[in-house]
């Protein structure tokens, strides 16, 4: 295991120290280790926008607290939930006295324990209401889109959520629009090799060298189906293929596409990939109002990438064209 | 009647942590297989530390609030709240009782698998630790109904976790990271019915060794 | 090779233009496929900065350019410097009339076609001055720093030439702050895991597992030992220990540090190892006033870390401070 | 007094083609070992591009034009600068004279050599191709002032190159991206100081081939 680490038990906090010294303009620790926040949060007189999730994701979630954005994060072990004391001390981090927003992905650590910190703000009198991101195509019919996991369409959720709050929408107002924004929301991820959690010392699944897992996970769950490499082009519209259809988009629409490669593809091929997405959707007239891409949300040194698409309306449109400021999303 | 002396029952807890942390790297390849690799790391690190907050003066009842406590507020996962709130339950009902009977352990069991089944919303067949949970208290009780011992029912319940357990192999997962493998997550078993399968061997055991009579 | 590439020939041309596809909100193609230009570039009554360098280093050096930084980059080929005509089409790019500085790194390939693409614009009448980069402590001794190699410290130089070009600096200025930058400035790299030059398909150099290669060049050239793999927090201390003395930063310095993933390490990762060089450098009273943390200048997938460190005076302060708004570095 | 027609020269060209483009892996294997494994694909690249637009009106000067710009225009790194120059000597001193013999061919390495040591600052014992082009110059030159043939001065150019070539396998490299390795570059040929070798060989084999005489 070649990595940059002290005792792997060690590393979340290690982390979470050397960030918080890092971006000390814009980040504040909290009195719970495993919780940060915006520096400015609560911000007086707007709703609060939390979320959490395991680590391994850099800069998920922590790289996107900031000024328009979230306000408080969980931060869980590598690839595990956070602690529901972590997420509700997140949410009373946030909580200004307009509620608090909590915008999670669709994993069922993070589910239990929104749920009991949900319970214990309650008794707080902190009003609480959740969206949970399930963008990810590959990971169940869309039947049961229920059951998909949230990945990288989260970051376009979060977006949307901090610019709604920051422009002083009331919680439901908030919530109505994040759950909008992940409703028009769909991925899917590539995994091409494996990654290691430290504690653990081995990669916990392969992939064959000449294979691609489509639909993979970002902790290495196994993908839909395991194919002889590819592409950068096909992998492309493989993707495409499977996202289009689900929502689905059609000509005429607005998209948002964000591509985020899963940690160790180098970012030049993520604009190979990027390349043939924009080719294909500028054939069939679906719109790119803004292409994101480079490392959103990533799996430890995975490689492989993720695409997202995500369907405008004037609302969303308005929301993400908003200004924002977090480590790993300035825009201005 | 059987029971076990909760001032005395703080090693029934101490056997778990043991067993979970013997069995850490075995529970990390399982749930590697179809998972994230990190139920033996989460397991562990709860336990470890659970061990190291219970102090001599703990009985049974204070060192499993104790468990509870870490996993519910310090680990979290998926495990940390099952598990803790499943642990929470045996604090609560036997926290006002100095014999710890077989009737009491039932209710302990039962209430701790309900709580678990309404927090993470799994059923018996959906290939997590209620396939362990659910047939070792049904034979728990069945030994009650007949009369039998509370170590007569302690026997029949590991065995039938046993058999939950190894079921979940043939299962698809319905619930948890491997949900949606399909086809791909049979042949293997679960981590969370492996590790249910240890505690409940783990704590029947040590009962037995301090099993009273009056 | 699990990688996103379609034919290996074509990477970069194809990566140039995702690129350009991405970014049009701040990139322009020019009719040289092989140069990029900011697209308010040439920026009238400034002097134009200019870079170039080989390709596989995401997201040097395209990245850069925008405003207040670089106003045109020569694109090569992975690892090789970009052609004479590159370079001298990126310097036409750029010239606004009061002349262009082309602040690049100290390699052979860089140097001749820099050399050869002055000599063009010369005939031209455009006045270029230039500024080598050489902040790789690794790369030969103290005494021979014209030797030595440009690394991470490229970004800084970059920084502050383009603010200094950006706040109406003439030539011969942004050409000394530059210069003084570089000369201010100390980085080295440690690699833990080699990569692969698509088109070659396997890795030309090897780092056996439980080593790293200490001082290890931006194209995986060996460093200077090797040695037992180390802990974050040694691997900080050993960084510092060959950066420090060689200045030599002291107790009451004020520097900028960066620290720069070589492409697959998880950014976390990085968040651990500036959390101890933080640590030391307080502990030596060496303050830092700003410390940059991501992906800055990578080696394709290749596992490791750079450090550097900047010594601040009053002048460059200011310049480091300047906003300024390019794809990979964004600053307000 | 032996001599090659310019007119029917483009073979030599062709034949330096051919050579690197057979040699495309090696040349990679060697630079790999102390710089970054990528001469093969770059010298590759560039002479392939060439050999595709070399027409059949070309003769050796216009064929060793088209050559040199590629290299300077299209392909950068080290090589392109270095090798493109070199090439450009060979045009200009060649493109008014319709037989090329064996002063003139001198004149043509010695020029092309020069302005490689002016632009890349090499000189012998750094480790480059420098190394291969001196001895290799020297020994044609050598040959000539004891009045032998065009053909014995290309064999002896030839003999000298690959001991040039050799001799950098020994030497520490001085410049480029292996100029830091000290006594890690030892052992290993320099990658620019075989490719020349290779395209030395390749232009006196071919020129012995279409030697003429008047
Ligand atoms: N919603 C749920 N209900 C019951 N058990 C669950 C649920 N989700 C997960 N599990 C159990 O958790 C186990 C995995 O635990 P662990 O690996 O520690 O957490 P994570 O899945 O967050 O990595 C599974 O084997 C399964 O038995
Ligand atoms: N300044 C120089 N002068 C002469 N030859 C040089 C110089 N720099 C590099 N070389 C030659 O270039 C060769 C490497 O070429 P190549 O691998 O194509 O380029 P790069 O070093 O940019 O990767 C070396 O083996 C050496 O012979
Ligand atoms: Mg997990
Ligand atoms: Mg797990
Ligand atoms: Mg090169
Ligand atoms: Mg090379």
């Amino acid at each position: 295991m070649q990595r940059i680490i002290n005792n792997p038990d060690n590393l979340v906090d290690e982390m979470v120290a050397g960030f918080s010294l890092a971006h000390s303009d814009l980040i504040a620790p909290t009195a719970n280790p495993r919780v940060l926040k915006y520096k400015a949060a609560p911000v007086p007189g707007k709703v609060g926008v939390v979320t959490g999730g395991g680590s391994g994701h850099k800069p998920a979630f922590i790289g996107y607290l900031g000024r328009n954005m979230l306000d408080a994060v969980a931060v869980g072990e590598i690839f595990s939930s956070p602690t529901a004391k972590s997420f509700y001390d997140a949410i009373k981090a946030a909580d200004a006295g307009r509620g608090v927003a909590v915008l999670y992905g669709n994993y069922s650590g993070d589910n239990m324990n929104v749920k009991m910190a949900r319970g214990e703000a309650d008794d707080d009198g902190i009003v609480v209401k959740t969206v949970v991101a399930n963008d990810d195509v590959a990971s169940a019919p869309v039947t049961e889109r229920h059951k998909r996991r949230g990945v990288a369409g989260e970051v376009l959720m979060w977006k949307v959520g901090g610019a709604k709050a920051a422009l002083g929408g009331s919680l439901d107002e908030v919530i109505a629009v994040a759950q909008k924004a992940i409703d028009q929301t769909r991925s899917v991820g590539i995994g091409l090799t494996p990654c290691t959690i430290p504690a653990v010392g081995k990669p916990n699944f392969t992939i064959a060298p000449g294979t691609m897992e489509v639909g993979i996970g970002h902790h290495g769950e196994p993908g839909i189906r395991v194919e002889a490499l590819k592409s950068a082009d096909e992998m492309a519209k493989l993707c495409l293929d499977l996202i289009l259809p689900d929502l689905p988009f059609a000509g005429g629409d607005e998209v948002v596409v964000l591509v985020s490669g899963l940690g160790a593809t180098p970012v030049s091929e993520l604009y190979v990939f990027y390349r043939k997405v924009a080719e294909i959707l500028g054939a069939k007239n679906i719109r790119v109002v803004r292409p994101y891409v480079g490392n959103y949300f990533t799996s430890l040194e995975m490689t492989g990438v993720t695409l997202t698409l995500m369907k405008l309306d004037a609302e969303l449109k308005a929301l993400i064209e908003l200004p924002a400021d977090a480590v790993a999303f300035k825009q201005f | 009647m059987q029971y076990f002396s909760n001032a005395g029952g703080a090693v029934v807890v101490r056997r778990m942590i043991e067993t979970i942390r013997a069995h850490k790297d075995y529970l990390g390849e399982i749930d590697g297989r179809i998972g994230d690799g990190d139920h033996g790391i989460n397991m562990s690190k709860g336990f470890t530390l659970a061990g190291e907050r219970i102090g001599p003066a703990d009985g049974f009842s204070s060192s499993i609030r104790i468990l509870s406590q870490v996993l519910l507020l310090e680990i979290g996962g998926s495990m940390g709240p099952l598990y803790g709130s499943f642990f929470k339950a045996f604090f609560k009902l036997s926290k006002d009782t100095e014999k710890i009977t077989a009737p009491l352990f039932l209710a302990m069991l039962e209430s701790g698998t309900a709580v678990v089944k309404e927090l993470g919303g799994a059923e018996v067949g959906d290939k997590t630790l209620v396939d362990t949970l659910t047939p070792a208290i049904a034979a728990f009780k069945e030994a009650l109904a007949n009369d039998r011992s509370f170590q007569d029912a302690l026997v029949a319940c590991v065995k039938a976790a046993a058999a939950g357990k190894d079921s979940t192999k043939e299962m698809l997962a319905k619930i948890g990271r491997s949900a949606r493998l399909g086809e791909r997550s049979r042949g293997v078993l679960d981590a969370g019915a492996v590790s249910s399968f240890l505690i409940l061997d783990a704590m029947a055991q040590q009962i037995s060794e301090i099993m009273q009579s009056d």
